[in-house]
């Protein structure tokens, strides 16, 4: 019962939050809803019973993907200008059009979704179900994702790298 | 000689292939003797032929090859003799040898002599296979090459943006009336399944009655061919402008033989004529009133030989009135008469634009008669002969014609009465040309008169003229017997008496002035009617309008290919879609983006609307 | 085996002479000569130890056997693609015309491309292997491929060597004939299919094919398919665009080839493919399809009379005269289709003349407007006898080839409906008119001062011994075309047989 | 407990709106941070979907794909932020509007 009633206020939580990251004009105040979402999302897993994965979204959603986003920005230093500049892209005119399609995408979605039935279990599915079938059955796909985190690491640094030789070259070459 | 006809119309044909092939390496001497000689081989061996014809009256059937054989269509490359075939072979050669010589001087210092008698040579062969062929198709042979020929010579001096227009314009009207005749070519083998001529008119007599409508069309479109070549109303203004070739071009080609090609071609399927009564009476009107419209039209040309020109299409036209009135030989023989004064006079006027730097308008000649003597009685003779004074060769052949025509039920008095308005016509132009060209004052001085190499076809044409009317030609067996009647006395009378008031007008006319018509002329009616008739009765300029302009404005406006334009659509439309698709590339990710959601939300709906199962 | 070695050597051939450049410059053209001549010889040799053409059966549709040389290998027998050749009469026609005309064509290229020459030879000569491959495959797909292989080198030819437009022009060509192509092969697939599911056998045999039952309506649209894809190639009206700017805008030999040979391409499919494969279905679209041909007669006549440059005009009369096959084939009686073959023969002399002559004018003159020209005779007397002699050539003179074609195929179409004829007889006509207004503007008329300092050189002797084949060739045709029925006749027996003919004799439609 | 667990349509409600929102923020953002936030919103809508069916059926594979978005969201984050250096760096604006050339 507590559950459910726990369910409804994430949920709340996170849906609010969210149309706050949106809508924010600072890219700070952004993140730190967005991490408020994340977080309530997280609190869904536990809910529906994976622990497991409320924990990699806490750690590693909420922690080390939004510390980059905080990393970053930090660099670009976007400042009062940036804000102002944000708002004035934020027009009714502007997110009107975009606003209907995903009303209109939400609606279908809504629809088809709406003849499912049945609750969720909750008798939690244990970490240690989740590693069996990643090193089982779904030793590929892993495979898969190391790669892909491996060319995502080498593209940024590749990417970060230049950037930061450029920085370099250019302000060597102005002074 | 009776085997072995084809190397008549084939001697001149390999002389004008030399000439065409080693022409420029040939002296002038030799090219002329060329020219000549391989005609003169052809009229000796005409001659030897027509005495044996005239001593076993043989016909003679000659086949070489078969040109084609198609599905039962086999016309061969052979050819027919008899007393017709004969009477135009004669013509040919005998003048054709007459005007070559003729040319040897007249084209001396030309430097296009070789090319000259190429196609001159050329041409007797073409005429040669006309009217020996055996078949149609080989006739249509002969009539495509003597017009070829035609347009060659006429265009001679190619020089000259007009001679090229004349010649052209020879072509393409004969071309028309040619079409016709092939069309009639094509329903007539459909019909008959036959083109051999004598075979025709045989299955034609037993297919058809008379009266029956296929054989007036065809008749029809033998017709329209016909009054092509012979520059008959209403295909003749081409005549008059291809004079613009060389004079004795003009002599052989348009005067002597190729013009007559259409009465040779009606007189040789007179067969499927008599099947069409209507299409006689055709013949016989286009005769007519040709005959009288070249008449009035010759009276008002002040150009020597364009009055030459239209006194042969009115000439022609006595011969065409022959035949639709059924009087084929008199046709034939008015056809002879005509080539040899006719020729004689073209010759004539030959040498005088030969003496005369090449002039041609009459009233700037003048006195002739003592400069040049004998281009004087040359032109006397042939005048006579043209107005069909008594005695010469010209008045035998009009007369039977004339008597002819009155005994034609129904229509015959009209006809000869208008036939012999033209006679006084013929009479009035021919000797008003004789009067300026050769009497009075002097206008210009010429060198000199005629060498030998024209005096001598000027003296035979002349005796021909004179004595042509006695000849009797052999083409009894070929056409059907008249009935011999003769018409009242009086109309012989009168007859012979009209031409001799036509001399007598002129006389007082253009000769001794004793009538002025001076104030007739520069009436305003009167001057609009001699404008009218000096153009030709405006048919000219009516054909003009009527067809050239608008063919030509056809040309322009389609020249821009107005087909390429609905291509040209599609390739717009192709265009619009890129310009649309590009627009789409533009390299807003927003825009993508709600691209994308839109692709999807169609996906999705698509997706829900599909039975069910396929969900789940 | 012979037919694959007539192709073979032509693609040999080509390599050759594309190699060739490398040594000597001059190489490729000889080379190229050396090896059509070759080609024709080896054809020559062969026939002459068969047996004599006119004494042979009319080859039956449906038994290869019967027809004078076939051959016949697997390909792709999974779906019964097979390498399959097969010569005729009419066949043989077109690949003795093929090859003396790429003859012509490397003469009439003797000096006119100056560069990539070996290229250029390479592809003139593949384009002849796909012409001839194109005249003997009786197998569906190796007819398409071959249809395809004949096209690009021509492509290539127009874009790389053309005049002053060529990139247009090329690439007009190339998608005419390319999506016409395609609408063949649809057709092609679409009767293979539904001969696989009449039989349950997948063949892409001529002569499996012939005789397949379908639905009219079926058959109907399958026979559109072809037709269009072949009167694009003729071209017949309304599909004939692409010809002026293509004609126009090829070098000299392509010029040559293009109307010479690649019209005749599509005439031969009309005859080979589009009738007897659908007999019913042709033959009740023969009233429309002879309407087209009256047209082309007549629209290219009047567009012909309208132009100013000497090659459009030579590519408009093209399409007056291709117009005249395409009413022989529908007129569909013996009479019209010797007709028709005799024009596609003598159309390829009269026409690869008439360009080699516009090629040579621009050579010397570079300029092909005739505004411009005028009274070219004076200084060029024996280019403008030639020119002559074609000129009454094309306007149909009697003697000549182009007449006995153009009277047969009236006479044949006269039976069937005669007032188709009478508007095709027009073109006669207007034959002359456009045909002498050639001659007229560029030959004859006034001297042009602006070539009297020019030099102008007459035609030398390789291009009159070039000429001379052209003309002797036109002269027999027209005063003895009976070797060329009698190699037609037996072929064209055997295709009437296949079909009825159509009942409307000229008397109903006289009275 | 029994009878009174989460309704999964619910959960997938939630999911479909975090989603639905995620994509509207990407669609009115012209900033390539915010872009990628709701890029970042997206993933984890669908994640929880996953979730919530793998919960449903009680089998692990959910939570799988859900460490499977995981990388690909880390990945995503990594070369997306060195990118939104770079177009710093390059165009002096994070407006993806005026990045749209593609030159080097």
């Amino acid at each position: 019962m507590l559950e459910i009633v726990f369910f409804y206020i994430a949920a709340t939580v996170a849906l609010i939050a969210t149309v706050m990251a949106m809508t924010r004009a600072n890219a700070i105040h952004a993140l730190i809803y967005l991490i408020v979402s994340l977080l309530a999302v997280a609190v869904i897993f536990f809910l529906i019973g994976a622990p497991f994965a409320a924990a990699l979204e806490i750690v590693i959603y909420a922690g080390a993907i939004m510390v980059l986003f905080v990393f970053v920005i930090m660099m670009l230093n976007l400042g009062e200008k940036g804000d102002k500049q944000e708002r004035q892209w934020l027009k009714p005119g502007i997110w009107a059009g975009p606003a209907i399609l995903s009303v209109i995408l939400l609606v279908e979605l809504l629809i088809v979704i709406g003849d499912v039935n049945g609750p969720v279990s909750v008798s939690a599915v244990s970490a240690k179900e989740v590693g069996l079938s990643l090193f089982g059955p779904y030793v590929l796909a892993v495979e898969i994702a190391a790669m892909l985190l491996l060319a995502g690491l080498v593209g940024s640094f590749h990417l970060g790298r230049r950037y930061l030789e450029r920085d370099h070259i250019e302000k060597g070459s102005s002074q | 000689m009776s085997e072995t006809i084809w190397v008549i119309p084939l001697i001149p044909l390999l002389s004008s292939v030399m000439l065409m092939l080693f022409g420029s390496r040939l002296k002038i001497t030799h090219i002329g003797f060329l020219g000549v000689a391989s005609v003169g081989i052809s009229a000796l061996l005409t001659l030897v032929l027509a005495v044996e014809f005239m001593q076993n009256q043989q016909i003679i059937q000659e086949s070489l090859w078969t040109w084609m054989e198609v599905a039962g269509f086999a016309p061969g490359i052979s050819f027919y003799f008899d007393g017709l075939t004969l009477v135009m072979m004669s013509v040919i050669t005998g003048v054709g040898f007459l005007i070559h010589l003729f040319s040897t001087e007249f084209m001396e210092k030309d430097p296009s002599y070789a090319r000259y008698f190429a196609y001159l040579n050329m041409f007797v062969a073409a005429m040669l296979v006309l009217v020996m062929a055996d078949n149609l198709l080989l006739l249509y042979l002969g009539w495509e090459g003597v017009g070829v020929c035609s347009y060659l010579l006429v265009g001679f001096w190619y020089q000259h943006n007009a001679n090229g227009q004349a010649a052209r314009k020879a072509f393409i009207v004969t071309r028309i009336g040619d079409t016709a005749m092939a069309l009639g070519l094509l329903l007539l083998f459909t019909e008959l399944g036959t083109l051999d001529i004598q075979a025709m008119v045989g299955a034609a007599n037993q297919t058809w009655q008379i009266g029956d409508s296929i054989p007036l069309i065809a008749c029809l479109l033998i017709i329209c061919g016909a009054v092509g070549k012979s520059a008959q109303l209403p295909l003749h203004t081409w005549l008059p402008d291809a004079m613009a070739g060389p004079t004795p071009v003009s002599a052989l080609i348009h005067a002597a033989t190729m013009v007559t090609a259409g009465v040779y071609l009606i007189a040789r399927t007179h067969g499927l004529f008599l099947l069409a009564p209507t299409a006689m009476t055709v013949v016989a009107v286009i005769g007519i009133a040709t005959s009288l419209m070249a008449a009035f039209t010759a009276l008002m040309q002040t150009d020597i030989k364009r009055i030459l020109a239209y006194s042969t299409i009115s000439q022609i036209g006595y011969m065409f009135l022959a035949l639709g009135v059924g009087a084929w030989s008199a046709g034939i023989f008015h056809l002879m008469t005509h080539a040899f004064f006719k020729a004689l006079l073209f010759l004539g006027s030959g040498a005088i634009i030969h003496c005369l730097h090449h002039e041609h308008n009459i009233f700037k000649m003048g006195g002739l008669r003592t400069r040049m003597p004998v281009t004087f009685w040359s032109f006397m003779i042939g005048s006579a002969a043209l107005a069909a004074l008594p005695m010469t060769s010209g008045f035998f052949s009009k007369d039977q014609i004339l008597l002819q025509a009155y005994q034609l039920p129904d229509l015959g008095p009209g006809l000869w009465m208008a036939g012999l308005l033209g006679a006084l016509l013929t009479a009035i132009y021919s000797f008003r040309l004789v009067f300026v060209v050769f009497f009075g004052e002097a206008n210009t001085e010429p060198d000199k008169d005629t060498g030998w190499r024209m005096a001598v076809p000027l003296s035979v044409l002349c005796f021909l003229a004179m004595i042509g009317g006695y000849f009797m030609i052999p083409v009894a067996e070929v056409f059907p017997a008249s009935d011999g009647s003769h018409p009242a006395h009086w109309v012989e009378y009168v007859s012979i008496s009209v031409p001799l008031v036509g001399l007598l007008v002129a006389y007082l006319v253009f000769f001794n002035r004793r009538l002025n018509i001076d104030g007739l002329a520069n009436s305003t009616v009167g001057k609009s009617l001699g404008n009218f008739w000096l153009s030709g009765w405006g048919i000219d300029w009516l054909y003009d309008h009527l067809f050239v302009r608008p063919y030509y404005g056809l040309a322009n406006l389609l020249k821009s290919e107005p087909v390429d334009g609905i291509y040209g659509l599609i390739v717009a439309l192709n265009q619009t879609f890129n310009h649309w698709l590009s627009a789409a590339q533009s390299g807003r990710m927003r825009w993508y983006l709600a691209s994308m959601v839109a692709g999807l939300i169609i996906l999705i709906t698509l997706a829900a609307n599909l039975p069910t199962g396929v969900l789940q | 085996m012979i037919m694959i070695n007539l192709i073979g050597i032509l693609l040999i051939g080509g390599l050759l002479a594309m190699i060739s450049e490398r040594f000597d410059d001059k190489m490729p053209r000889k080379v190229a000569m050396a090896v059509v001549l070759t080609d024709l010889l080896y054809l020559l040799m062969c026939l002459s130890g068969m047996p004599e053409i006119t004494q042979l059966q009319a080859p039956l549709a449906n038994d290869p056997s019967t027809w004078l040389m076939h051959f016949k290998s697997d390909w792709i027998p999974a779906f019964g693609i097979s390498i399959e050749l097969a010569l005729d009469g009419i066949s043989l026609l077109m690949v003795l015309l093929t090859l003396v005309l790429g003859a012509i064509a490397i003469s009439a290229s003797w000096t006119d491309i100056v560069v990539r020459k070996g290229f250029f030879e390479a592809n003139l000569l593949w384009s002849l292997a796909g012409v001839l491959g194109v005249f003997m495959a009786l197998d569906l797909l190796l007819f398409f491929l071959f249809w395809e292989v004949m096209l690009i080198p021509m492509y290539f030819m127009i874009a790389i060597w053309g005049h002053e437009n060529r990139g247009y022009a090329a690439m007009k060509f190339f998608i005419f004939t390319q999506a016409s192509g395609l609408l063949m092969l649809i057709s092609v697939l679409a009767l293979v299919a539904i001969n696989h599911s009449n039989t349950g056998v997948w063949s892409f045999s001529y002569f499996d094919l012939l005789n397949t039952q379908m639905a009219e309506q079926t058959a109907h649209w399958i026979m559109l398919g072809f037709f269009v894809a072949f009167v694009v190639k003729l071209p017949g009206f309304p599909f004939h665009t692409w010809l002026p700017d293509a004609h126009t805008q090829a070098p000299t030999a392509g010029s040559v080839i293009l109307a010479g040979i690649l019209l005749k391409t599509g005439a031969y499919g009309l005859i080979r493919f589009a009738v007897p494969l659908f007999p019913e279905a042709a033959l009740n679209f023969s009233y429309p399809a002879m309407l087209l041909g009256a047209a082309g007669v007549v629209y290219g006549a009047v567009l012909a009379f309208g132009q100013t440059d000497f090659k459009r005009l030579i590519a408009y009369s093209s399409v007056s005269h291709m117009g005249f096959v395409l009413l022989g084939i529908y007129a569909w009686n013996e009479l019209a289709l010797q007709g028709a073959v005799m024009q596609m023969v003598a159309h390829g002399f009269s026409t690869a003349a008439l360009f080699m002559i516009a090629g040579s004018l621009q050579e010397r003159l570079h300029t092909r407007d005739m505004r411009q020209m005028s009274g070219l005779w004076q200084q060029m007397p024996r280019m403008g006898a030639v020119a002559m002699f074609f000129v009454v050539a094309s306007l149909g003179l009697p003697g000549l080839g182009n007449f006995v074609a153009e009277f047969l195929v009236l006479l044949g179409l006269f039976k069937v409906n005669a007032w188709i004829t009478v508007i095709a007889a027009t073109g006669l006509i207007t034959g002359a008119a456009y045909s002498l207004l050639l001659m007229q503007r560029s030959f004859q008329g006034e001297v042009n001062k602006k070539w009297a300092d020019h030099g102008l050189i007459d035609f030398g002797s390789r291009e009159m011994l070039t000429m001379a084949v052209m003309m002797i060739a036109l002269i027999v045709l027209g005063i003895y075309p009976q070797p060329v029925l009698d190699t037609a006749h037996p072929v064209l027996q055997s295709l009437l047989e296949l079909t009825t003919e159509p009942v409307n004799t000229v008397a109903e439609v006289v009275r | 407990m029994d009878g009174l667990n989460i309704p999964l349509n619910h959960i997938l409600l939630v999911s479909s709106l975090l989603f639905a929102i995620g994509m509207l923020g990407l669609m009115i953002r012209r900033n390539i941070i915010f872009i990628l936030m709701s890029l970042e919103v997206m993933l984890n809508a669908a994640a929880l979907a996953f979730v919530a069916a793998g919960a449903h059926w009680e089998q692990p594979d959910g939570q799988v794909v859900f460490m499977l978005i995981l990388t690909v969201a880390a990945a995503e984050v990594a070369v997306g932020l060195g990118l939104v250096l770079q177009v710093q760096k390059r165009f002096k604006t994070l407006d993806m509007d005026h990045a749209n050339r593609m030159q080097g």
